[in-house]
């Protein structure tokens, strides 16, 4: 019943939102130029920002599931802040931190890597607001997998390195693609920090929620249906994704 | 020495001090909770102990105490362990499980798999070899486990009771399989049972509350065993010397028939051992004519109680004192004392006869 | 000591849905109007033209509204809400919003148009960028930003960090950025004037007290607090 | 290595954050009443919205891990979608829904209970989007813990109420915990969906993230400082609640 | 009967029709993989078979079929499951552990506890009450795990291999536990020794391949196995009767001395059974004097080769067909051919008087 009770409670507002959506207008609205682009960007700088996402996340998962160091209750909950921040002020951070004055700025400004209003820069928001999801889904099931296999793998002469491949990554596949989808997902719906930090150009910076928020502003219809699209995309990759986990696991 | 090992862990009141020698078998042997265990998770680095130090092969495994901090990895020492439980890796089919070791070493992957189909073939769970660790019943996943350890072809093998689950009939076949590749490996097995011990361990170690209660060879352990929990078990008669037909002849000339049972196949000639309980030894005044092989006459020297029965020990002029566990009914009625001539009386069919 | 604990109190409320841009003002104007209506308590809902545009139509119980542009307003307008006419009551004009240091030495309009200047704008959909693009036209000069943002803080948040080199926003938005910003007026920007509406609503609980609070920000005391916010008067 | 460069990606941001901020004025700020009103509203909104959260996620979460039905992994990636709609839409369904003209919202405005615009809205913005932190986490700690303790209980003698209570509940305790944290954190730093469906009523849905969005405008300064303060007060209670996950277990 | 059970697996090769009666005690025996386990968790209820149906005193446990699909929770079935993986609740100590079932059943905390307490004692771990599992070891494990499913006292008790794990010190006084609880308990325990098949069970039931390859009351069907497995171990001599003295007293008047071992206390007159192995007997022409206390006078029926061995069975004239094993070179020289009268011989110390 209560289960019954919280799907209802995310899906009606989804039918609700349905329910409004001009569909005549849907292809239409679909097909725009500047929806193709915003829905092609979004899905190349989440894909890369997962990929960032696994690289620095899954070290550290690692690190704080296995590892007992002083302090790190503090690391794993300074691991968590993008979540509590709101994305905005995220975003300004990461201005002072990439942008041209910033702290990393003026380096990499002089490598001749310029960050801001780059599509570099909506992948590096999505990673910071995507970066918890993957580390906090993926600790927990670290934990709850335990060492007992990793021990057995050393003793068999798996040196460390090989222990993580063939032991803890498979044995936690499960919970590192559920953290990866959950990454994704997050970094694919990633607004404020964007906006913020990246700005919003269309083909370069202008992500699908950003396009979607300002079409609201002058055809709130188009950004219903737009947010639809958001929405299915969402839904297939998940999908495709837990099938995945299925197979890879039994 | 191969093997020495000395480590404390307060936690668990473990306190060791042991040594094994180039090749040598060692079988570990004590009550539940007695550091069994521990002892082998210390070796393995699964486990570290408060202080201590060990080597093995002249490089050391561990040295922690005030100011030394040295602790080689479990992969880095070439030790493999069969745990009690026998967590096979559940992403794995069976044949990688045990084809895991090889492949970390190094082997191609088709080589590896020929060699885990090896070891499969001899613990005889081939034909399982493409089943999840989930599909296995208790038995079964513990063959696997012994495959997958067998595998590795570590310089120490520790195996924890690793018949505890597998089915009486099957026993044997392992048996001769652990007796084949243990054989000059340095190896260390928990057991609880006594026949392992004598089949599969030069040396014995008895632990009593985290400590090394016994040691030492494993025939002379079993036959006068000192620490209390070795001597409810065993005090067998054991008797060395060569195969020969359906005995052997110890050096002294003394013959003793057997059957051997589970043991590998011996030839003529081959060291071998026979061992037998002392109370499958008959005692007759004088020596009867019946379907028992072994007449052995001796001199008794001691009559001691022994639990409900009566411990008599007898002196065969060869140098070997024979047990025989008979009821007090029988020592009044034959009138059994220190120092009078009678002849004791075993079946062969109650002789095991191992290779030596 | 908030509006929610004088509503607790039993007394009547007045909402008061405001674009975000008006919340220093309209504060201000809120507790005089506390001050003349003894009893009664002004609540603001500060939020994006647009957005509290939308949650009118959705049945939200307001009293007025402000809109920052005539758009939005048409959203109530035309969902029949509005009790009468909306009335403008302050004008906007675009400025050029430089960081402090003013790196490009940026002076005129035209200078927003140099290659390798970056410039960030708000986009066309919203109401100060409706305006950039009128001025675009107006002028002949043609802007090349790096970014077309969603919102005037966005293009100030840009600019205070030295991220762009200009912006065009809104001189009431220069003001209330304070140092950390500065502005450069610019004689085309008279080209294209945005204008706030006001109105009150014919559905809220307390229509009558909206209308007088209309009546307020329209009153020479709402012109001068406006005024000095930088806000232009609306004719 | 990856791991440091992942923390240090979390952390330098927060770090320029925190050296633009003027902390002389750091007490002023927080002691406004505005700001009072607003953190104390932010706390209560998201304690009551991880409650919501515990009673709808926890047997969507058991329901997915440990039923088998047709449609599982639609259902599961619905539940997800919160997370991909950008909050604004996400605002917007809601107001769809519980607006006075909204699908439910008529029933509700006739049964008396307005919802729109009230610190109830607030809480239903919060728990929509917070919700699937949990539902998430504690799925994947079920499926990792596995049903064998379970089995062993029934066989004790015990229904499935009390395995619930006694076996299955404390042995995920660990996932429990840390997803109760993360949808607390998201409802923390909820804005989107709540100043388009609760609106920014000062006291009554005005929280924290929407007071430093207003601040932003008019008071740059006071927005960062403010968002230092959400910073603190997430890391207090991630810290605190790691502290009593690892209590609880062993 | 109490216990009907037919069910079929068919991913596991498992098709079994079973029935035992009130209060039975039934031992499982069958090699590994035979589908032991499997049985177990079809009756706990932890395992659905594709088909079948089962009932327990009265209440239909599953009836699965076409077109019926009853099934009975496992908590609504009375019936205890001992797993081989002992699976303690890793968050409660291990008293509570221990409390669980009871606790669940209804009875206040402090009840459970106490009870949780005798059933420790019981097996002889009270020290370790306020462990966490995982600071148990092995056999330690096993045996809380042991007491919790005993705790639960249930309508059917299911034990998997209880002893596997437990050293050979403590298996005897578990095997006196399980005898004294289990009496008059409908009850099935898994094991591989036969010991425990004798003293813990009144029916042996044998699997091979997920079958029934032979099931009977467990002192026939060890005296006279049909399946292969149980040929392969058993084969003893039984004689029933009652207690007297040292040894026991058969209805016929026939008289078979021997030492209780590891079975509980039995007195005068007690119904009690002696059990031997053909190995352990001796053959002579003629009876000899000597310590040996059972002279068996028998009619040689048969001789047979018997692996290594040779089986010559002889009839004691009271009924009784006993069978000894002995060397193929003690056949030639005594001569034994049906129909000749010899003397069986067996020593006291090797016969296992039990109760019956
Ligand atoms: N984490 C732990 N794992 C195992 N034993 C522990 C642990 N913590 C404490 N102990 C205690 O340490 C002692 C030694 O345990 P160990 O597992 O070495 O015994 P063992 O000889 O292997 O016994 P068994 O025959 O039951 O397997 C026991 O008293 C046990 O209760
Ligand atoms: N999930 C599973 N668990 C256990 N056995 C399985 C499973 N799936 C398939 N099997 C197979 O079912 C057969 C019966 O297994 P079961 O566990 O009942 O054997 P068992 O008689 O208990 O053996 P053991 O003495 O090794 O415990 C085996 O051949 C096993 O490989
Ligand atoms: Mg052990
Ligand atoms: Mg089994």
């Amino acid at each position: 019943m209560p289960a019954a009770a919280g799907a209802a409670f995310v899906v009606v507002p989804l039918l609700a939102l349905g329910l409004r959506v001009d569909w005549s207008r849907f292809g239409e609205l679909l097909g725009s130029p500047s929806s193709l682009a915003a829905l092609t960007l979004s899905l190349q700088t989440s894909a890369v920002a997962t990929l960032a996402c696994l690289v620095l996340g899954v070290p550290m998962a690692l690190v704080l599931a296995r590892r007992r160091f002083p302090g790190r209750q503090v690391v794993r909950s300074l691991a968590l802040l993008p979540l509590v921040l709101p994305p905005v002020v995220g975003g300004i951070a990461l201005l002072y931190t990439f942008g041209r004055r910033g702290l990393l700025g003026q380096t990499l400004d002089v490598l001749g890597v310029p960050v801001a209003f780059t599509s570099v820069a909506v992948v590096l928001a999505q990673t910071f607001v995507a970066l918890p999801f993957l580390v906090v889904s993926l600790e927990g099931t670290l934990r709850s997998v335990g060492q007992r296999y990793e021990a057995v793998a050393a003793t068999l002469g798996a040196p460390p390195s090989t222990v993580l491949c063939r032991v803890t990554l498979p044995l936690v596949l499960p919970g590192l693609l559920s953290g990866a989808v959950l990454s994704f997902a997050r970094a694919l719906g990633e607004f404020g920090a964007t906006i913020t930090f990246a700005g919003s150009l269309q083909g370069v910076t202008r992500t699908l929620p950003l396009e979607i928020y300002l079409r609201q502003v002058d055809d709130p219809d188009a950004a219903m249906a737009l947010s639809l699209v958001l929405v299915a995309v969402a839904i297939g990759i998940t999908v495709a994704t837990a099938r995945l986990g299925e197979r890879a696991h039994r | 020495m191969t093997l020495a090992c000395a480590a404390t862990l307060a936690a668990r009141g473990f306190d060791i001090d042991l040594e094994v020698g180039e090749g040598e078998r060692v079988a570990v042997l004590g009550q539940n909770g007695s550091g069994k265990s521990t002892l082998l998770g210390v070796l393995a680095g699964t486990l570290r102990p408060d202080a201590g130090r060990a080597s093995l092969d002249g490089r050391v495994l561990f040295d922690l105490g005030p100011g030394r901090r040295l602790w080689l990895p479990p992969h880095r020492r070439g030790i493999a362990l069969l745990a009690q439980d026998p967590l096979l890796f559940p992403h794995l089919t069976v044949l990688d499980n045990v084809a895991f070791a090889p492949r970390v070493g190094g082997a191609p992957r088709a080589d590896a798999r020929a060699r885990a189909e090896r070891w499969l073939e001899e613990v005889e769970v081939l034909p399982l070899a493409g089943r999840r660790p989930h599909e296995l019943s208790g038995g079964e996943a513990q063959r696997v486990a012994l495959a997958r350890a067998l595998a590795a072809e570590p310089a120490l093998l520790l195996l924890d009771e690793p018949m505890a689950a597998v089915d009486v009939a099957v026993a044997p076949m392992l048996r001769r399989v652990l007796r084949r590749v243990l054989a000059g490996r340095t190896t260390m097995i928990v057991t609880h049972d006594l026949l392992d011990a004598l089949l599969l361990s030069d040396r014995l170690v008895v632990m009593e509350e985290g400590r090394v209660a016994e040691s030492g060879p494993t025939e002379e352990t079993l036959r006068h065993p000192r620490a209390g929990f070795t001597a409810r078990l065993a005090g067998l008669n054991l008797i060395r010397g060569t195969r020969d037909g359906g005995g052997v002849v110890g050096r002294d000339g003394v013959r003793i028939d057997g059957t051997t049972g589970d043991a590998p196949a011996l030839r003529d000639g081959d060291p071998a051992a026979a061992a037998f309980a002392p109370a499958e030894v008959s005692i007759y005044l004088s020596p009867p004519t019946g379907s028992p092989r072994n007449h052995l006459p001796v001199t008794i020297t001691e009559v001691e109680p022994h639990g409900e029965l009566v411990r008599v020990r007898g002196d065969d002029h060869h140098g070997h004192s024979i047990a025989a566990d008979v009821t007090p009914v029988s020592v009044a009625e034959l009138d059994l004392y220190p120092g009078r001539d009678v002849t004791f009386v075993v079946k062969a069919a109650t002789v095991t006869i191992y290779p030596a | 000591s908030g509006p929610a604990a004088t509503r607790a109190a039993g007394g009547t409320t007045v909402t008061v849905f405001a674009a975000a841009s008006l919340k220093a003002t309209f504060t201000r104007l809120g507790r005089a109007f506390e001050a003349s209506h003894p009893g009664t308590a002004v609540v603001f809902n500060f939020a994006g033209s647009q957005a509290l545009a939308e949650q009118i139509t959705q049945g939200a119980p307001a009293d007025a509204f402000a809109s920052a542009n005539e758009a939005s307003m048409a959203t109530v307008a035309g969902a029949g809400l509005a009790a009468g006419r909306a009335r403008p009551f302050a004008t906007n004009t675009l400025t050029i919003a430089v960081p402090p240091d003013n790196p490009a030495a940026v002076a005129t309009f035209a200078d927003l148009a140099r290659p390798g200047l970056k410039l960030v704008v708000c986009a066309p959909a919203v109401p100060c960028g409706a305006a950039t693009l009128t001025l675009e036209e107006a002028t002949g000069v043609t802007l090349a930003p790096v970014s077309e943002e969603q919102a005037v803080t966005d293009v100030l948040a840009k600019v205070r960090a030295g991220e762009a080199d200009a912006g065009l926003v809104y001189a009431t938005d220069v003001i209330a950025a304070g140092d950390s910003v500065r502005g450069i007026a610019f004689p085309e920007s008279s080209r294209a004037v945005n204008r706030n509406v006001i109105v009150a609503l014919s559905g809220g609980p307390q229509s009558g007290l909206g209308q007088e609070f209309v009546d307020l920000v329209r009153s020479a005391e709402g012109q001068q607090v406006l005024a000095d916010a930088g806000f232009g008067t609306a004719t």
